[in-house]
């Protein structure tokens, strides 16, 4: 019986997909049930990877394209036409590079460290909701799994500054972590708000919860979910170490932060994670404030939902490429100001707000 | 084999860890990460007793009480730790003695 | 209904500013003193919107009433409630009114202060606590708001903590008033203990009921009036009112005038319904000879402040009196009209202590500016100070076509009704006329003393100015409410001396009396209802104001002749009288009593101690130090060689005692642990056994 | 045994594991991050229990907090260039007669225990949990939730008085 409802809980569309497929193929009796989920979990694994390492392909592109025209030149050009092939070129040279790790280092942890600091990247990518029907698991606490999943990140990366041995990396982790864990506040504060808007702590439920014109998207839906809507974009930009916000990797003062000592495939598993979490960081943007994958206007319904998604979340992404290379890095003195003493009391004031709206005027 | 009986023998033995841990460990810090232990294990217990003996949230409740406890003990600790390291330059237990003097 | 949620909003407001104006005031233009100001102006103009609702309606018995849950312990709900009543409504006006203006002057006389932004925001503040003792249905909300009051007061008390006499002076008020909130809370314990309410209506319900009645109740009552004594400044707890004084002036007047000590007034018009005859008796003998006594302190004081400190707590006995002798209305229009004189003679005072530290500033002279022998012929430099102060010194003095004749008179009359009723009961209106009389005496004093005669530091007299309009203006604004007309109109005519006819005892009903019954008590305005009641108390107002008339024209002319013509020398007078000189000087030595008493005890105690100390314990250890020496004489006489082995062997077997504890005490928690868990092992082994 | 209970005893294995390398590792940062191995586990065991919620409070709390916390008092408290932290151990003679008395006794008394097992249906309790749990905190759990309020807020002002310096 227990199992019965632990089952209807936690076997989600993505496994009921998988069963489907192995009875059409006539395997499912020749494995216990369980194994199905494990399978289709690996899948699912597998699946993220490849959106996150194809993404981060043209993501890469686009960024130095980006750069170059922003900073008046042209960037990339040789390799292939525009130089389109020359992230592919990078990636190839990345794996083909000699695996090295430190004779001084922590090995177990050297090891373990990027794997945790991708696994988290990669997990969180299950509860999004990309379209009506695609979401791999409706979990009814999923915004809450997010925020959790992504603190994981903060041990993983003081394993990595610390089992290097090496005191640039030791201070771009510890620098780091205090950064993630300062911002994690105004992030988690401006997430209540939005959550407090629609009543529901489940992605999909918020996202269902903003259906039917721009208007009713929570970035509009009240003034204090527009104001949280900046504080967790200005925040999450915080907490993935993007420009204006990567001390860490200051690489004048610090080399490459607690990437230092790593390269070759290692280093590109940071890399992927980094660029996976700017993906991430642009999915929960949307599905709290931009209204997921709804449509802006009820007549433009019939275009599929997951090309919204898509385009609101690359327009993010773009926001953000287009930031690094315009804005100058902070001090981090500033960066305590601005999480302490400006982004936490204004999301502390949105959520007080934001009540009082649900309760006075809805 | 999810049944009362092994969610409590894991917290027992979790106690039981972390109770050595307390116990044998010198450096304070792997003291505070026992307690830690032990007050997930009676977590554990508080949740299952919560889930197999009432089917109320009560369990929940009182574990998410004990983990904010935790989070005052765990800040609070470690700032002892801390002065305790910059008056005395050791955090090891043993030689943190200046009530024998 | 609606009116009441005005005047929540009233209530919330000065809340809102103070928010603001703590968090953001130092970033606002201005550094934010307009949010305040303008807020209270607001506010000013919500209560005359309710107020003009209330004259409109004319209705004795409005009253609005709202209660809601607030929380919930252990199945006890405790509710909290708000009421709009006449009573209220008068008192709204009069606070945001006399807040207002105090406000406005206060944007003047504060200016450049470091704290600038700060005192607004406790300004608010006060504001905010004061109101909600208005305007809570309910003695819980009233008791949070009361100590809300002790709080802000406390705060702008010593707003200039940097000196230690002002620190002193609001740890000593704000100790003072627990003093009288601890009698409060007893007698709230004791009404919740008997009726499980604190709701007025509820309270009342059970009086009527007699669920709640006798010693009980008269205890209550005395214990509520003993938060009052504390709040009002009443003997004994009088003493922290003169010290209040070193807070920033517009404080004094906001303290003095309209808020914080008449919240015990206020609080007694609130509770009369519980007053038993005996409580109404300690009420008026302890208003009277408040009344009294403060006067008699104020006519030797010299500092303008400490004079005015006086007075109020001479003038709140008055309050205080006419609450116990059953003229409730009389007491509360009493409480409505010194608030804006004595509003307008701090905020005068203000002025001139102003202009005298700017002119003593100048020519570097550092003679005290509050001091009232320094000052002298200001009346041609400071002409709006100078007019507006006389309207209130005229105002607080009861001379007639002021407000303060009608409303001084109206008690005096009371007392004397009362005293005519119960003649055993004569002191009383003693207290009353002598007090008046006396007022007026020293009122005039200040007055002459500070604007006449010719200024004692002749070298600083040109650098003496008026002061700029945002201090004067309210002024003129409270010298404007000095004046019989606002309290006497009526519903057809405007009366010239009795305020029986006007607008305030139409609305003002005193509550029916539950506590006590008719006969022992008639606790109604009747003397002004001659038809029904021609007899006796009507003649006792016509009494009343020739006698007042006469006692108060005495005291005017003999300051007179005191200070302006010279006829009569003050020194001599103190030279004939030294001890009651120095008394009323000393004012009459009750903080040293204090500290003859409550400390004294403490230093006999411990004296007893040490003499306990020196002569017992010390004997007593002498004593055996003397038997040991002759006991060991006598044990030298023994055999050395057995006592030795018996002290050898002692001090063997504490060593190996000492060595085999000490492996326990290593001072390791982790190895008391292990003991701790082996304690542990044991016990539950044997329990299973 | 289920595919279920395959899982449920992986997350056992992980927590019991990992506290043990908690308690046993000789470096400190290792034991740091066996912690957080455990913590893990626990949570995991959570959503066996259909606490998903505890889980996820237990996961941002704990490792998010306190082993961060952790970490970070590890890394300032001793000296930080080298990475060989160790840990001794002490009166390990007397710990392991005292753990496993105290294993053996709890285990007795688990399995000596006749727990009352009612036999009721659970409804759909769990899986409105955290609308449940909100709900509770602001009706029957209102006292607690403010006590815990106002100890969090002791303890931070604590902490931050206790870890000032105090050459200013």
């Amino acid at each position: 019986m227990l199992q019965k409802e632990i089952q209807r809980e936690y076997y989600n569309k993505f496994v009921e997909l998988v069963v489907e497929i192995a009875k059409w193929l006539g395997m499912y009796n020749s494995l216990p049930a369980i194994w199905w989920f494990i399978i289709a979990s690996i899948v699912a694994a597998l699946f993220f990877f490849f959106i996150i390492a194809v993404f981060a392909l043209i993501a890469i592109y686009v960024e130095r394209k980006v750069s170059g025209h922003v900073q008046d030149r042209l960037g990339p050009m040789e390799t292939g036409w525009h130089g389109i092939l020359q992230t592919l070129a990078d990636t190839i040279k990345l794996f083909l590079k000699e695996d090295i790790i430190p004779a001084a280092v922590d090995r177990k942890l050297f090891i373990l460290a990027p794997v945790i600091v991708f696994m988290t990247s990669l997990a969180v990518f299950v509860v999004f909701p990309f379209s009506e029907k695609f979401v791999v698991t409706e979990l009814n606490i999923g915004i809450l799994y997010v925020v959790a999943i992504s603190t994981v990140v903060v041990p993983g990366i003081i394993m990595a500054g610390w089992s290097s041995n090496n005191k640039w990396s030791l201070f771009g982790a510890m620098r780091s972590a205090a950064q993630i864990v300062s911002y994690e506040i105004p992030v988690g504060l401006s997430i209540v708000c939005a959550v407090m808007a629609a009543g529901d702590l489940s992605m999909q439920g918020i996202v269902v919860k903003q259906a039917g014109g721009f208007w009713n998207w929570f970035i509009f839906s009240n003034p204090f979910t527009f104001v949280a809507f900046f504080i967790y974009f200005l925040a999450s930009l915080a907490e993935v170490n993007r420009m204006p916000f990567d001390i860490p990797e200051a690489e004048s003062e610090l080399v490459a932060g607690y990437m230092t000592e790593y390269s070759g495939i290692r280093w590109a598993f940071f890399f992927l994670a980094e660029y996976g979490n700017m993906l991430a960081v642009s999915i929960i943007a949307v599905t709290l404030f931009l209204g997921g994958w709804q449509a802006p206007f009820p007549a433009l319904e019939f275009i599929p939902g997951w090309l919204w998604f898509l385009c609101k979340t690359l327009f993010l992404v773009f926001v953000q490429i287009w930031m690094r290379w315009t804005l100058p890095r902070l001090r981090v003195d500033q960066l305590m100001y601005i999480c302490w003493k400006v982004l936490t009391p204004f999301a502390f004031v949105c959520i007080f707000g934001g009540g009082l709206w649900q309760v006075l005027i809805k | 084999m999810i049944t009362l009986d092994s969610c409590l023998i894991i917290g027992a033995a979790l106690f039981t860890l972390g109770f050595l841990a307390v116990l044998t460990k010198r450096n304070a810090i792997s003291v505070l990460m026992g307690v830690e232990l032990i007050l997930n294990a009676a977590n554990i217990n508080f949740v299952a007793f919560g889930f197999f003996r009432s089917y109320e949230i009560h369990g929940v409740l009182i574990a998410l009480f004990v983990i904010v406890i935790a989070v005052s003990e765990a800040a609070v600790a470690l700032a002892i730790v801390l002065n305790i390291y910059r008056n005395m330059r050791t955090v090891n237990l043993d030689e943190v003695d200046s009530l024998k003097k | 209904m609606t009116l009441l949620y005005l005047a929540i909003i009233i209530w919330l407001l000065p809340l809102l500013t103070f928010i603001i104006q703590i968090f953001f005031g130092n970033r606002l233009p201005r550094k934010g003193d307009w949010v305040v100001v303008g807020a209270m102006f607001i506010d000013l103009a919500l209560a005359l919107v309710i107020f003009g609702n209330v004259i409109y309606k004319y209705n004795p018995d409005f009253r609005a009433v709202l209660q809601f849950d607030w929380i919930s312990l252990g199945g006890q709900d405790f509710p909290l409630g708000f009421v709009l009543d006449n009573v209220t409504a008068v008192m709204l006006v009069v606070v945001t009114l006399v807040s207002a203006l105090i406000f406005l002057y206060s944007i003047g006389y504060m200016k450049g202060d470091p704290l600038y932004s700060r005192y607004f925001a406790y300004l608010s503040f006060f504001a905010f606590s004061m109101l909600g003792v208005v305007l809570f249905e309910n003695l819980f909300g009233i008791y949070i708001c009361w100590e809300l009051v002790g709080l802000s007061s406390y705060l702008l008390i010593g707003f200039w903590f940097e000196k230690d006499s002002a620190s002193d002076a609001g740890k000593k008020a704000f100790i003072t008033n627990r003093v009288g909130d601890f009698g409060m809370f007893l007698g709230m314990l004791i009404v919740f203990s008997a009726l499980g309410t604190f709701s007025l209506e509820g309270i009342k319900n059970g009086v009527e009921s007699g669920q709640l009645s006798g010693t009980l109740l008269t205890a209550a009552g005395i214990l509520f009036f003993m938060g009052a004594v504390g709040k009002s400044a009443q003997f004994p707890l009088h003493v922290w009112l003169p010290d209040a004084m070193e807070g920033p002036t517009p404080v004094s007047a906001l303290i003095h005038a309209a808020t914080m000590v008449a919240a015990g007034v206020y609080l007694i018009v609130r509770i009369v319904f519980m007053l038993t005859p005996v409580s109404t008796v300690v009420i008026a003998y302890i208003g009277g000879f408040t009344a009294f006594f403060a006067a008699t302190i104020a006519l030797t004081q010299n500092d303008i402040k400490r004079i005015l400190a006086y007075s109020t707590v001479s003038q709140l006995g008055y309050m205080m009196l006419a609450l116990g002798t059953g003229s409730y209305a009389a007491g509360l229009f009493h409480l409505m009209t010194h608030a804006f004189f004595k509003a307008l003679l701090f905020l005068g005072s203000g002025s001139i202590i102003y202009a005298m530290h700017h002119a003593l500033h100048a020519v570097n002279n550092d003679a005290d500016p509050q001091n009232i022998n320094n000052m002298g012929g200001l009346r041609r430099k400071m002409k709006v100070t100078f007019w507006t102060y006389l309207v209130a010194t005229l105002a607080i003095s009861g001379v007639p076509f002021t407000s303060g004749f009608i409303s001084k008179d109206a008690i005096l009359a009371g007392t004397l009704s009362f005293a005519g009723r119960y003649p055993q009961h004569f002191l009383l209106p003693f207290f009353g006329f002598a007090a008046a009389g006396i007022t007026a005496f020293y009122m005039f004093r200040l007055v002459f003393k500070t604007f006449f005669g010719e200024f004692k530091i002749s070298e600083a007299r040109e650098h003496i100015h008026e002061s700029g309009k945002i201090m004067t203006v309210p002024l003129v604004g409270f010298a404007v409410f000095c004046f019989f007309a606002f309290y006497t109109a009526g519903n057809n005519s405007i009366s010239l001396s009795s305020p029986g006819e006007g607008w305030f005892y139409d609305l003002i009903k005193p509550p029916e009396q539950t506590a006590m019954t008719a006969a022992e008590m008639p606790f109604s305005e009747e003397i002004y209802e001659q038809e029904e009641l021609p007899a006796e108390p009507g003649a006792s107002h016509s009494y009343a104001i020739f006698l007042s008339l006469l006692i108060v024209g005495a005291g005017i002319v003999v300051s007179y002749r005191t200070y302006i013509s010279k006829t009569i020398s003050a020194e001599t007078w103190a030279a004939m009288y030294p001890r009651l000189y120095r008394g009323m000087y000393n004012k009459w030595y009750i903080d040293e009593f204090y500290h003859a008493t409550v400390i004294k005890l403490i230093f006999v105690w411990s004296a007893l101690c040490r003499w306990f100390d020196n002569v017992i314990i010390d004997g007593i250890v002498n004593g055996s130090a003397r038997i040991t020496v002759i006991f060991s004489w006598f044990e030298g006489k023994f055999d050395n060689i057995v006592i030795d082995g018996i002290v050898n062997g002692i001090a063997n077997a504490t060593q190996i005692l000492g060595w085999f504890t000490r492996q326990f005490q290593t001072g390791r928690i982790q190895n008391y642990l292990v003991g701790f868990l082996i304690g542990i092992f044991v016990i539950i082994i044997f329990r299973m056994m | 045994m289920s595919g279920f209970d395959i899982v449920f005893l992986f997350f056992a294995v992980i927590t019991i594991g990992s506290a043990a390398l908690v308690v046993f590792s000789k470096k400190i940062t290792h034991a740091a991050f066996a912690l957080m191995f455990s913590l893990f586990g626990v949570a995991g065991l959570y959503v066996f229990l259909s606490a998903d919620f505890l889980a996820a409070v237990q996961i941002i709390i704990y490792i998010g907090g306190i082993l961060v916390l952790l970490l970070f008092g590890v890394l300032l408290t001793v000296k930080i260039s080298s990475i060989t932290i160790t840990t001794q151990s002490t009166q390990r003679i007397w710990g392991a007669i005292a753990g496993t008395g105290l294993f053996i006794l709890v285990l007795t008394i688990i399995i000596r225990a006749d727990w009352f097992i009612p036999e009721k249906d659970p409804g759909d309790i769990y899986f409105t949990q955290s609308r449940q749990i909100g709900e509770r905190l602001m009706t029957e759990y209102l006292l607690p939730f403010e006590i815990a309020s106002v100890l969090l807020l002791a303890a931070l002002i604590g902490a931050m008085f206790m870890i000032r310096s105090e050459d200013k």
